[in-house]
């Protein structure tokens, strides 16, 4: 791919980086306790937490296993939980 | 009108697991849409949203240098301007940015009263570089270039009044804010960007790598800085305080304890006197601003 | 090529003196060049500015050391400065002076003076004696034709203070016709 | 038609002709009839831009890297003290391929502080991916800034460019010069078409930084961009020659160098006066002439070469000093460099620093030194209060 001139670039190419080899921890929702409050939606630092008739999905190539969705999930309906890779 | 669902901050981006700023950023732009252009210092946010060729802006965006991100900003809204376009402009940049290196070009900025809007995200130290001190470090918070040691109590300044500076500019809309209480930020932003001239919000971002706590407790630390008055999130409009956040203050001790930049206060044995000034410091900050729940209210 | 160098003090408008004879020039016919000796003088510090008159382009961007004519604004400088220095055989130095006397006139230099001052509180009811000064050079040397110098006031002032100006210069011009 | 004017006020005209839509400086000695006399074309409407007060140089041309990269044809001026304090920005805006168009009065730097001339400010700033234009008289510096703007907006070059001239002697002068109209230079140069824009309807990331796997490139691509300049100079400087009868389309300009014995080369005003110092020469049977550099960056050194072919001696005359370099001139390196292997002896005068007069008699002096094999010296220092 040819240089951009002046160091510029398209929106898109982040996703080339997928971020989610760097976690340790992954989030894993209990369906039962969800209240679908959204909070774990807007405070993801990664935008890789969405919502999809009725279900909370992450986004586990990018998802770095912060874990600010679990601690921030008022119904305590995320847990982080050790990942086998 | 506010769009929470509008996402045009992409994954991707290299910040640490729980950033602080890497939220904020997704917060401003779905509280400023799409019809923005963003204007970057360099910084921690610059770094790890845009390495070549990655982008994780899906709003036009520009970076110069570290201190001139008001005066390119400046030069924007004049081309937009005298094409009639209608983007709004807004500086996202940290507080060494903002508080140290770029305050010639946000005061010429101010003076002349472009319309953009100014976010200094806050993370009270130059993160970027490794965690050395700013204007904004606040008192007693040990950094690589104000380290606690056995004549130091860390930085030895308390952390300069920004917001107070640009309202003497002039500015119509001045507010502070907290990625903790995110609503709250996307209604600032909105706001900011809506109201005509050089507007400034200063959003605290903790950030977990140099303030020393779990990336997981991003929130909670915010939170925690608001609770205990070290952190006021307040608007002014046409140099008046119109609206404070209140809250039923807390000692400062538990916010200090979470953090290991101020370990130093309480490791060997607490630091009282120490301890007491900042709790100073949340004590006068509780009067100027208002911000203290009465038994009675 | 002829050079011109003015000798005057920060205030007297020996700067504008320069451009506006060189503008005459230029209206009469000829090329020529105008500039200040470029410094950090305040009101009041002995200054200097040259023209030079070309029928060619003019090219040189060398100080005026040798000229063919000086104007003194005000004959209190030769005391300061050697406002003579250089002046070339057969050179005119228009001097500003109320009596008429002045030292230290090289041989061969043609002294022509005039009371510039006083015609200039006259006229213009001010100090100013650079128009005056102007019109007086242009009856003196030859290099500039009145009606060019009169064209080149009237686009520098505007109204009664141009009518005034051109007025200071013509009669400036016709006392040095008279003289001669 | 000519008309007389000041060169800082010819250089406005030919600012406003280009329809710059922003205009952003700082006031600073000798540049500021230039700002002073746009600010006046803006207040009284024959120039229809943002005109943006700053309050610095920093600001001044980060403000015209902004509006450049919104689409806007931008103008500023600056020199001495300013470029510097803009220095940084100089180099970002290169990196960031804005085809700004600033012009330069020359001007000593300090310290000692000096609000006079010398070439020190641009050429200390030549290796900052501008390219470099130096004029010889009011004419020269007014067209190169509509030549500046069409070979930077080139969508193969995308550079911005410096129009130098010697501050004072050139900016302070009242001389004859022909200003095009409106509609010549509207014919010559047309509306900014950018090559990229933040623009919400097509978002773009502009000014990202670059890991050690992309930089090299991004700097190679500059540099082949700035080669590319030289053509678009010249392209231009043709066309301009073509439309107004005066021709650039050489970035150098040779004067009375058939059998030259000694050939000086020099940048900017000093030019006119070793012209004719030269022709005073020749009349005394001295044979000199002179090669005037017109563009600095790209340097023409193949130009150059060609120019200087069979004479035995070069005197390049330098209102510059690369402080603890070998030959003390910043020119004379690449003068030597581009006649390397011709057995050309070069030498590097320093002279006119902080607007020291130079006189035709200096230029024979230094004619004298150069054929005895003298050089790489100041010339005309005074040695008594040394």
């Amino acid at each position: 791919m040819a240089l951009r001139i002046g160091c510029a670039a398209e929106p898109g190419r982040a996703r080339d980086n997928k971020t989610g080899s760097w976690r340790v921890f992954m989030p894993v929702v209990d369906l039962e306790k969800c209240i679908l409050c959204g909070n774990c939606i807007l405070l993801c630092p990664e935008t890789a937490v969405s919502e999809n008739d009725g279900q909370i999905l992450f986004d586990l190539d990018f998802c770095k296993g912060c874990g600010v969705c679990a601690r921030e999930c008022p119904a305590e309906a995320i847990s982080m939980i050790q990942e086998e890779k | 009108m506010v769009d929470k669902s509008l996402e045009l901050f992409d994954c991707g981006h290299r910040a640490c697991g729980g950033c602080g700023p890497a939220l904020l950023a997704r917060l401003i732009l779905k509280g400023a849409g799409e019809d923005t252009i963003i204007v970057a210092s360099t910084g921690c946010m610059e770094v790890f949203s845009t390495p070549y060729p990655e982008t994780a802006w899906k709003v036009p965006w520009i970076h110069s240098l570290f201190e001139n991100a008001a005066a390119v900003a400046s030069g924007v809204e004049a081309s937009l301007k005298h094409n009639n376009r209608t983007e709004k402009v807004i500086c996202i940049c940290g507080d060494g940015a903002t508080f140290d290196i770029g305050m010639l070009c946000i005061s010429g900025a101010f003076e002349r009263g472009h319309d953009i809007t100014y976010i200094c995200y806050d993370n009270e130290a130059y993160m970027n570089t490794g965690i050395q001190r700013s204007g904004a470090t606040p008192y007693d918070a040990s950094t690589t270039t104000s380290p606690a040691g056995r004549l130091s109590m860390g930085n030895s300044r308390p952390k300069k009044d920004l917001p107070q500076i640009l309202n003497a500019h002039g500015a119509s809309y001045v507010a502070t804010a907290s990625v903790a209480y995110p609503m709250d930020v996307m209604k600032k932003v909105e706001k900011a960007v809506n109201t005509p001239g050089a507007c400034y919000l200063q959003v605290h971002a903790p950030c977990s790598t140099g303030w020393g706590f779990d990336g997981s407790k991003t929130i909670e630390i915010g939170k925690q800085a608001i609770e205990c008055g070290l952190w006021v999130n307040y608007e002014m409009e046409n140099g008046e305080l119109t609206k404070a956040k209140k809250v039923r203050r807390v000692p400062v001790e538990g916010y200090l304890k979470a953090q290991k930049r101020f370990r130093h206060l309480f490791k060997p044995q607490p630091v009282t006197e120490e301890i007491a000034k900042i709790q100073a410091i949340a004590d006068a900050n509780a009067v100027k601003y208002g911000i203290d729940i009465q038994l009675n209210e | 090529m002829r050079e011109l160098r003015i000798h005057g003090r920060g205030g007297q408008g020996s700067v504008t003196a320069a451009e506006l004879i060189a503008t005459a020039a230029f209206k009469s016919g000829v090329y020529s060049q105008a500039f200040p000796a470029f410094g950090v003088e305040r009101r009041g510090a002995p200054v200097q500015a040259f023209v030079r008159f070309s029928d060619e382009k003019v090219r040189l961007r060398s100080q005026i050391y040798e000229p063919d004519y000086i104007i003194v604004q005000d004959s209190s400088l030769i005391a300061d400065v050697d406002v003579f220095s250089g002046v070339k055989e057969g050179g005119i130095a228009l001097v500003n002076t109320e009596n008429g006397t002045v030292e230290g006139v090289p041989d061969g230099v043609k002294l022509i003076t005039i009371d510039a001052t006083s015609l200039a509180l006259e006229i213009l009811g001010l100090p100013i004696t650079n128009t005056t000064l102007m019109g007086a050079f242009a009856a003196a040397t030859g290099e500039i034709e009145l009606k060019s110098l009169e064209e080149a006031l009237s686009e520098r002032f505007s109204g009664p203070l141009a009518e005034k100006n051109i007025a200071a210069a013509r009669r400036a011009y016709e006392l040095v016709k008279e003289g001669q | 038609m000519l008309q007389i004017m000041e060169g800082s006020h010819a250089v406005a005209e030919a600012a406003k002709l280009c329809r710059p839509e922003v205009v952003s400086a700082y006031p600073i000695t000798p540049q500021t009839h230039i700002v002073e006399r746009l600010a006046d074309f803006v207040a009284d409407g024959e120039l229809d831009a943002e005109y943006i007060c700053v309050e610095s140089e920093l600001s001044a041309l980060s403000v015209c890297l902004g509006s450049s990269a919104t689409g806007s044809r931008v103008y500023s001026a600056t020199s001495s003290q300013g470029l510097m304090l803009m220095a940084e920005v100089v180099f970002n805006v290169a990196g960031m391929r804005q085809p700004i168009v600033m012009s330069i009065a020359n001007r000593a730097l300090g310290a000692p502080l000096s609000i006079w001339n010398d070439q020190q400010d641009s050429i200390s700033l030549r290796d900052a991916g501008w390219f470099h234009l130096y004029g010889e008289d009011v004419q020269e510096m007014t067209d190169q800034h509509f030549i500046a703007y069409k070979a930077a907006e080139q969508h193969d070059v995308l550079l911005p460019g410096f129009v130098c001239f010697d501050g004072f002697i050139l900016s302070h002068t009242y001389e004859p010069v022909d200003i095009p109209t409106q509609e010549e230079i509207d014919a010559f140069l047309p509306p900014y078409v950018p090559y990229n824009k933040l623009d919400a309807k097509a978002p773009l990331s502009m000014g990202m930084y670059a890991t050690p796997d992309y930089y090299m490139e991004f700097r190679y691509e500059t540099d082949a961009a700035l080669q590319r300049a030289g053509d678009a100079i010249s392209a231009a400087g043709k066309e301009f020659g073509e439309m107004f009868g005066r021709d650039y389309s050489t970035h150098t300009e040779s004067y009375r160098m058939d059998d030259a014995d000694v050939a000086f080369v020099a940048l900017g005003s000093i030019c006119g006066t070793v012209k004719d110092a030269i022709d005073e020469m020749r009349a005394d049977g001295i044979k000199a002439g002179l090669v005037k550099i017109r563009t600095l960056r790209p340097f023409p050194a193949e130009e150059i070469a060609k120019a200087l072919a069979g004479v035995p001696t070069v005197a390049v005359l330098e209102k510059n000093i690369s402080l603890g370099s070998a030959m003390k001139g910043a020119v004379g390196p690449e003068v030597k460099d581009a006649v390397t292997g011709t057995g050309i002896d070069v030498y590097s005068y320093i002279v006119g620093l902080g607007g020291r007069d130079i006189r035709k008699k200096d230029i024979r002096g230094i004619a004298a030194l150069a054929e005895k094999g003298k050089g790489n010296m100041f010339y005309g220092l005074r040695t008594e209060v040394l």
